[in-house]
């Protein structure tokens, strides 16, 4: 019922991650919430504006609706919303912004917006990134990598395509080296804006393998509606360690 | 002020006394501002006295000069609630500013 | 038909129009220097230890202009004071003292606003820092040309950090000399000015709206002074209430001073 | 035309002129013309002119969005019969004729600018208040009619700084009417700093009449109008000019912090280690960009209530005039717009879930957010159950009322996801978003405005509009209305994106085949039909416009009372000569006595007589 109420009647999407089920279900109860009252208040409307045409009830009475339903009602909203509120959206944001995978259990990714491309950095086979600073930025290394940490030396960095092992948590660090882009991946159902002198961590767990877009929700200048190059690719974890091994064997993208 | 003044010269020693404290109140901020109290490079504790003087000093213009003390409750009610949204705008910034997912990270 | 309560008050708020209005205006001010005064905080506890400077104006012009404003308010004070009692001499006597008070603010002011405009920190090409005000520029120094020399009163640092802390016994104790740089040791040259860094930021934009505010009020307490004052004549009371309202308006902005003399002076 | 009760002598000041030249807009060769149109401080006069220019303003905001939309439908494809035009006076952004993105930016920015600022605050609060307000309190004038002009004169800058700013090289704002740092910044042209100098003139403009309807309707209510007979419109305005008075100097602030970045090289909202086209920026940092959202949003949230209370006020007093009783629950609904107007100064970063927000700061945002739902729903309640017991009268004005109900219905309640964290996740920044906020403030605050204008128009030029055209205008608007809006919030869903170019297409199925979430070839036939519903839209205003001109000298004359109204804007002279009443009124009644058990007619005025009322009981609410 659920999940056919939100993908034929709301019409989400195909769901591709684990973590965003809650929210889809969030998504599913407030719009009952929401169907409910309206379709109670369009009956109650229609049959107020029918009843109490002038031509059918000449005089207005001075009292009016002297029911007690409509305080029923408010108060039943109110108390709705506390439950959905108190009871699944708290809670649910708890799990977005403070239960992230441990770094050693997760695919662990930096990713850098600019206008109009996303970098991504992975630690390579070490599991360790390089050392950064911001002052070393230059058009050939978008993460102000220090070339000479050794850490730094298998990090692999790529540009818009993002490879991920199915079924393992993600574990993006997510920020921006010129304006506030925003990282949107419909189907992994993620939001989060990439702003410029933060780095701000957000997680995923992708459950089906594809190909998925990703999307820059945050207008960032004229070339935002073509910032469209980007994909998150769900692989197997065969795949993928294939994958991360093809890309180990060259050297860092920036010379 | 809706009473009248009963005289200029009540007025002037109003004044005087007002701007005596207001001297003492200045001292006191640049005499605090240069003592050693905090360890030297922490602010923290000297910003905090230094600023509890300023709001005596501004107590003063706005309670006695500005009559504020002697206004009507319509002033103060407008005023109240100007204070408290100023309140919520500093509080809840500084809080959402501080309020980030963990791990997150200035860079 | 005439609007009421333009001088009487209105019995049951026990205020004339002119002074609700003042204080919703002053209520609009206090927000907008609320949101001044947040960004403030904001910008100066985000920065990174010893990012914020200490000792970068001077103290004594700063209480000096202190007490010129707190002067100036209890002059403004007096003088609505005497047009209450109708003694319009000493009305005229102690506004003249306003406006000339204020003036010298401004000019104090401009004085201090000029002194960091001509005050330079220099990165040389040897990796220091040469930062001091300005003696004068050749008359052939151009930086993209790479001609001609600056001479600067001041001194030399190995690193930028030794200029943050200028209330620090190190910097007390340096020494100030006259320098002569040509343009060719020069890889960067910027004054004091609002884009050198967050405080002078903060600084000249506070700053400076209070002196526009400042300059507004001396503007309408002149008019009143003047040509406004011939409202006096025929109706005292109603010129009486004109005086209390711009006297409000002129103690918060000696308000206003009072906060950003400590947060700019002295912390 | 019915008799009405005729409370004052009639009453002129001046010899009567006819209907048409008591209008800011009318061709006039009196020698005094500029001191009584332009430099006038008649709040009336003042009224007219602001809403004249908004009208104007949000014609042209309605024009921008066409050739918006038709970008989207048709990206990159010259516009047709515009874009030759477009291409002259606008250069190289409209190449071809057709519309860049940098464009299409620009004209987003200032179509949410225009909309806001010049449009709808200009209209609902300046205009409506102006002219209605002082009339409903039973004062001669505003309290201090010269800072009425300087506000109207300041609003008329703004209006002209922004549409300058149309023609200076590069064009207009285009980052968004959000104007987010550090984008604002970055655009290397003069748009942004054009748009702020104008915003704060326009704010200047909006306080300077905050505080005069705040003065005005605290100082000069006529005798007995004690503040529970204030008629609820009246309440709404002072809420309002509350709201604007103290959220929007924030923003003044945030505006000189931003120009200070765009034109004096500072960094307040710019963060250290910016690079920009993989250079370093040039800038000493140390700002943070997230600081100007804070003060964007204070205001930003505050606002979309000043776009809605006034516009709810309307309402309230065209369904009680139309239900001929009294508004069900007067005393909630003050409660409630009271509550309104507290909390919406605490709910502000509900926009800003997804800018990397903890746990702590989310829950008291979210709250704060479903808290201030409830007296929204307890204010839609109310109007509701007015409707209960009536003897509805159905012509224009009640209709564009009517219609409001449910439209605002369909925007508030879409508000509520958004305002859950979790589920904005999913929604923010998509059309849920654009379809969200244009069913309260399109079909919603519109329709009201509609409604005032219709409702007023007789009271300021002594005629009625004509009700057949009026009545084509609303079902054509309602129809539309709905087709445009209602396809986005299934677009939103499936995951469009708001301020893209090119109507989302480098995201669909046809671009992208094989990305599994590339939007369905449904939702960009949307696009399609949504342009035809919006040109439509367009053409269901012509007999608007023609209507209004054409009934200020040809429309139906009537009485000063045509609606047979309770409140005291009705019970003096049409129009209302200079100062308004002829003496003093005495208000004796609350704002809403229609059918009042044993009075001689369905409605009581507020300053009927005492004695002629009969001892009716209190409403029971
Ligand atoms: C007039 C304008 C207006 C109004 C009244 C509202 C009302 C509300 N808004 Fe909206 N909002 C906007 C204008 C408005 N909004 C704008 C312009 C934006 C986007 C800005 C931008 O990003 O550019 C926005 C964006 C916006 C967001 C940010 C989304 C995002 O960017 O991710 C959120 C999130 O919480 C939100 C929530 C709400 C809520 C909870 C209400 C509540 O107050 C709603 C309460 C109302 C109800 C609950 C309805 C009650 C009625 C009934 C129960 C009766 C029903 C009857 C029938 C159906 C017949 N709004
Ligand atoms: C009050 C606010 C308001 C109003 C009324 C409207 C009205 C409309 N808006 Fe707007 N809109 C915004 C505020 C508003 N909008 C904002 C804030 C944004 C976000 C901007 C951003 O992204 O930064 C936005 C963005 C926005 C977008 C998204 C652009 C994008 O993200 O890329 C779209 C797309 O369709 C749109 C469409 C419409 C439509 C079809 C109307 C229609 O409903 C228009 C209806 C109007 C009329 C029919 C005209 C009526 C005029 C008259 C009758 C004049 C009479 C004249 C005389 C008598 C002289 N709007
Ligand atoms: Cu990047 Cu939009
Ligand atoms: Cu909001």
């Amino acid at each position: 019922m659920k999940d056919w109420f939100a993908h034929n009647v709301l019409g989400l999407p195909e769901l591709a991650s684990s973590t965003g089920q809650g929210v889809d279900d969030l998504l599913v109860y407030v719009h009952w919430l929401m169907l409910a009252l309206f379709v109670g208040w369009v009956i109650y409307f229609g049959y107020v504006l029918f009843r109490f045409n002038v031509k059918r009830n000449k005089a207005a009475s001075y009292e009016g609706s002297t029911s007690k339903v409509p305080s029923g009602v408010e108060l039943a909203i109110v108390g709705i919303e506390a439950v959905l509120l108190l009871g699944v959206a708290i809670p649910l944001w708890g799990k977005n912004v403070n239960a992230f995978p441990k770094p050693e259990d997760a695919t662990v990714i930096q990713i850098m917006a600019q206008q109009f491309a996303w970098n991504a950095r992975y630690p390579g086979l070490d599991g360790k990134f390089g050392r950064q600073d911001m002052k070393l930025i230059a058009t050939d290394n978008v993460f102000g990598v220090d070339p000479a940490d050794p850490a730094g030396k298998d990090d692999i960095q790529i540009l818009n395509e993002i490879h991920v092992p199915v079924n393992k948590p993600v574990l993006i660090y997510l920020s921006s080296k010129d304006v506030i882009h925003s990282l949107k991946l419909v189907a992994m159902r993620i939001t989060q804006d990439a702003i410029p002198g933060l780095r701000i961590p957000c997680t995923f767990t992708p459950n089906k393998i594809g190909r998925y877009q990703i999307e820059c929700a945050q207008l960032c200048g004229g070339g935002h509606s073509a910032m469209s190059g980007g994909f998150v690719v769900v692989q197997s974890q065969a795949d993928f360690d294939a994958w991360l091994k093809s890309k180990s064997g060259a050297t860092t993208s920036f010379e | 002020m809706s009473e009248q003044p009963v005289s200029l010269n009540s007025y002037i020693r109003l004044c005087g006394v007002v701007f005596v404290v207001v001297l003492c109140t200045t001292a006191s901020m640049i005499a605090t501002s240069y003592a050693h109290i905090g360890s030297s490079n922490d602010w923290t504790l000297k910003v905090a006295l230094i600023l509890a003087i300023a709001v005596v000093n501004a107590f003063l213009v706005a309670g006695y000069l500005m009559h504020l003390l002697s206004e009507k409750k319509l002033v103060y009610t407008v005023l109240i609630f100007t204070v408290f949204f100023f309140i919520g705008l500093v509080g809840l910034t500084m809080w959402a500013m501080n309020d980030f997912p963990p791990g997150t990270a200035s860079h | 038909m005439e609007i009421p309560y333009t001088v009487q008050n209105r019995p049951d708020t026990g205020l004339y129009n002119a002074k609700l209005g003042i204080w919703l205006f002053l209520a609009s001010e206090v927000m907008l220097f609320g949101g001044l005064f947040s960004a403030y905080i904001l910008l100066r506890v985000s920065q990174p230890p010893g990012g914020w400077p200490h000792g970068w104006l001077d103290v004594r012009l700063g209480t000096v202009n202190t007490l010129l404003l707190a002067l100036s308010a209890i002059t403004t004070l007096l003088a609505w004071a005497a047009c209450k009692v109708r003694e319009f001499g000493k009305f005229k006597f102690f506004h003249a003292c306003t406006i000339l008070l204020a003036l010298t603010f401004l000019g104090i002011k401009s004085y201090e606003y000029h002194d960091k405009w001509i005050h330079y920190e220099i990165q040389l090409a040897n990796g220091k820092i040469a930062d001091g005000h300005l003696i004068e520029k050749s008359a052939d120094f151009d930086l993209a040309k790479i001609t001609g020399t600056v001479t600067l009163h001041g001194r030399e640092v190995e690193n930028h950090v030794e200029l943050m802390d200028l209330r620090s016994p190190a910097a007390q104790s340096a020494k100030l000399d006259e320098m002569t740089i040509p343009a060719s040791d020069i890889k960067k040259m910027e004054n004091y000015g609002p884009r050198h860094n967050t405080f002078t930021a903060i600084y000249f934009t506070l700053t400076g709206l209070h002196a526009l505010h400042i300059f507004g009020g001396t503007l309408v307490i002149f008019y009143l002074w003047g040509p406004g004052s011939k409202l006096y004549k025929t109706d005292p009371e109603r010129f009486t209430n004109r005086i209390e309202v711009s006297g409000l308006f002129w103690h918060f902005v000696d308000l206003v001073w009072i906060f950003l003399f400590p947060v700019l002076y002295l912390t | 035309m019915e008799t009405t009760v005729q409370q004052f002598p009639p009453f002129r000041e001046t010899p009567a002129h006819p209907g048409h030249d008591d209008h800011g807009h009318g061709e006039h060769h009196e020698p005094n013309f500029w001191q009584k149109y332009i430099f006038s401080t008649d709040h009336k006069v003042i009224g007219i002119q602001y809403g004249f220019m908004a009208l104007c303003f949000m014609l042209f905001g309605f024009f921008l969005m066409l050739l918006m939309r038709w970008q989207i439908a048709h990206p990159q494809m010259p516009v047709p019969f515009f874009g030759p035009i477009l291409e002259k006076i606008l250069g190289q952004p409209a190449a071809g004729g057709a519309i860049s993105p940098e464009l299409y930016n620009s004209f987003g920015a200032m179509h949410g600018t225009i909309m806001v600022f010049l449009g709808v605050v200009p209209l609902a609060f300046a205009a409506f208040g102006n002219y209605v307000v002082p009339l409903m309190i039973g004062a001669p004038d505003m309290t201090f009619p010269r800072i009425n002009m300087a506000s109207f004169h300041a609003f008329f800058l703004g209006g002209i700084v922004m549409l300058v700013s149309f023609f200076i090289p590069g064009g207009a704002a285009q980052a968004g009417w959000t104007s987010y740092s550090p984008l604002a910044t970055t655009i290397p042209t003069n748009g942004q700093a054009f748009w702020l100098v104008g915003m704060v003139l326009l704010i200047t403009s909006s306080l300077l009449g905050a505080v005069n309807f705040i003065a005005t309707i605290i100082q000069l209510r006529a005798p007995g109008m004690t503040w529970m007979r204030l008629p609820w419109f009246v309440w709404a305005q002072f809420v309002t000019a509350f709201i604007l008075l103290l959220a929007f100097p924030p923003l003044e602030a945030a505006g000189v912090l931003q120009l200070m970045d765009n034109v004096a090289g500072t960094s307040f909202f710019l963060p250290t280690g910016l690079a920009v086209g993989g250079q370093l920026a040039d800038r000493s940092g140390g700002g943070s960009p997230l600081l100007w959202q804070h003060l964007f949003w204070f205001l930003g949230h505050p606002e979309v209530y000043v776009l809605i209370l006034p516009a709810m006020g309307i309402v309230i007093e065209v369904i009680a005039n139309n239900t001929r009783k009294p508004i069900w629950g007067y005393k909630s609904l003050v409660y409630s717009v009271l509550g309104v107007g507290f909390l919406s100064f605490i709910v502000w970063a509900h926009h800003m879930y997804l800018t990397g927000m903890g746990q702590k700061i989310a829950t008291f945002f979210q709250a704060t957010t479903m808290m201030i739902s409830v007296p929204s729903v307890i204010i839609l309640t109310c109007m509701f159950l007015s409707l209960w017991g009536g003897a509805i009268r159905i012509n224009t004005p009640m209709l564009f009322a009517l219609g409001f109900l449910p439209m605002f219905g369909i925007g508030g309640l879409t508000g509520l996801p958004l305002g859950l964290a979790a589920c904005d996740l999913y929604l923010h920044d998509t059309y849920y978003i654009i379809a969200h906020f244009h069913y309260v403030v399109a079909p919603g605050t519109i329709f009201a405005l509609f409604a005032g204008v219709y409702f007023w128009f007789p009271k300021m030029t002594g005629r009625k509009m004509n009700e057949f055209w009026g009545r084509v205008h609303f079902w054509c608007s309602f129809a539309f209305m709905n087709i445009v809006f209602m396809p986005m919030f299934v677009q939103g869903i499936k995951g469009m994106l708001r301020r893209m170019s090119d109507g989302g297409i480098n995201y669909s199925a046809a671009r992208v085949p094989n990305a599994i979430d590339a939007l369905p070839g449904t939702a960009m036939q949307m696009n399609g039909v949504i342009l035809w519903a919006a040109i439509c839209l367009g053409i269901a205003q012509i007999p608007f416009i023609i209507n209004l001109f054409w009934s200020i000298s040809h429309g139906e004359k009537v009485g000063t009372n045509p609606w047979r109204a309770t409140t005291l804007d009705w019970q003096t002279p049409t129009p209302p000569p200079h100062g308004n009443f002829a003496h003093e009124p005495q208000v004796t009644h609350g704002p809403y006595e229609y059918s009042m058990p044993g009075a001689a007619e369905d409605f009581t005025p507020q300053d009927a007589p005492a004695d002629k009322t009969a001892t009716a009981p209190q409403p029971a609410h």
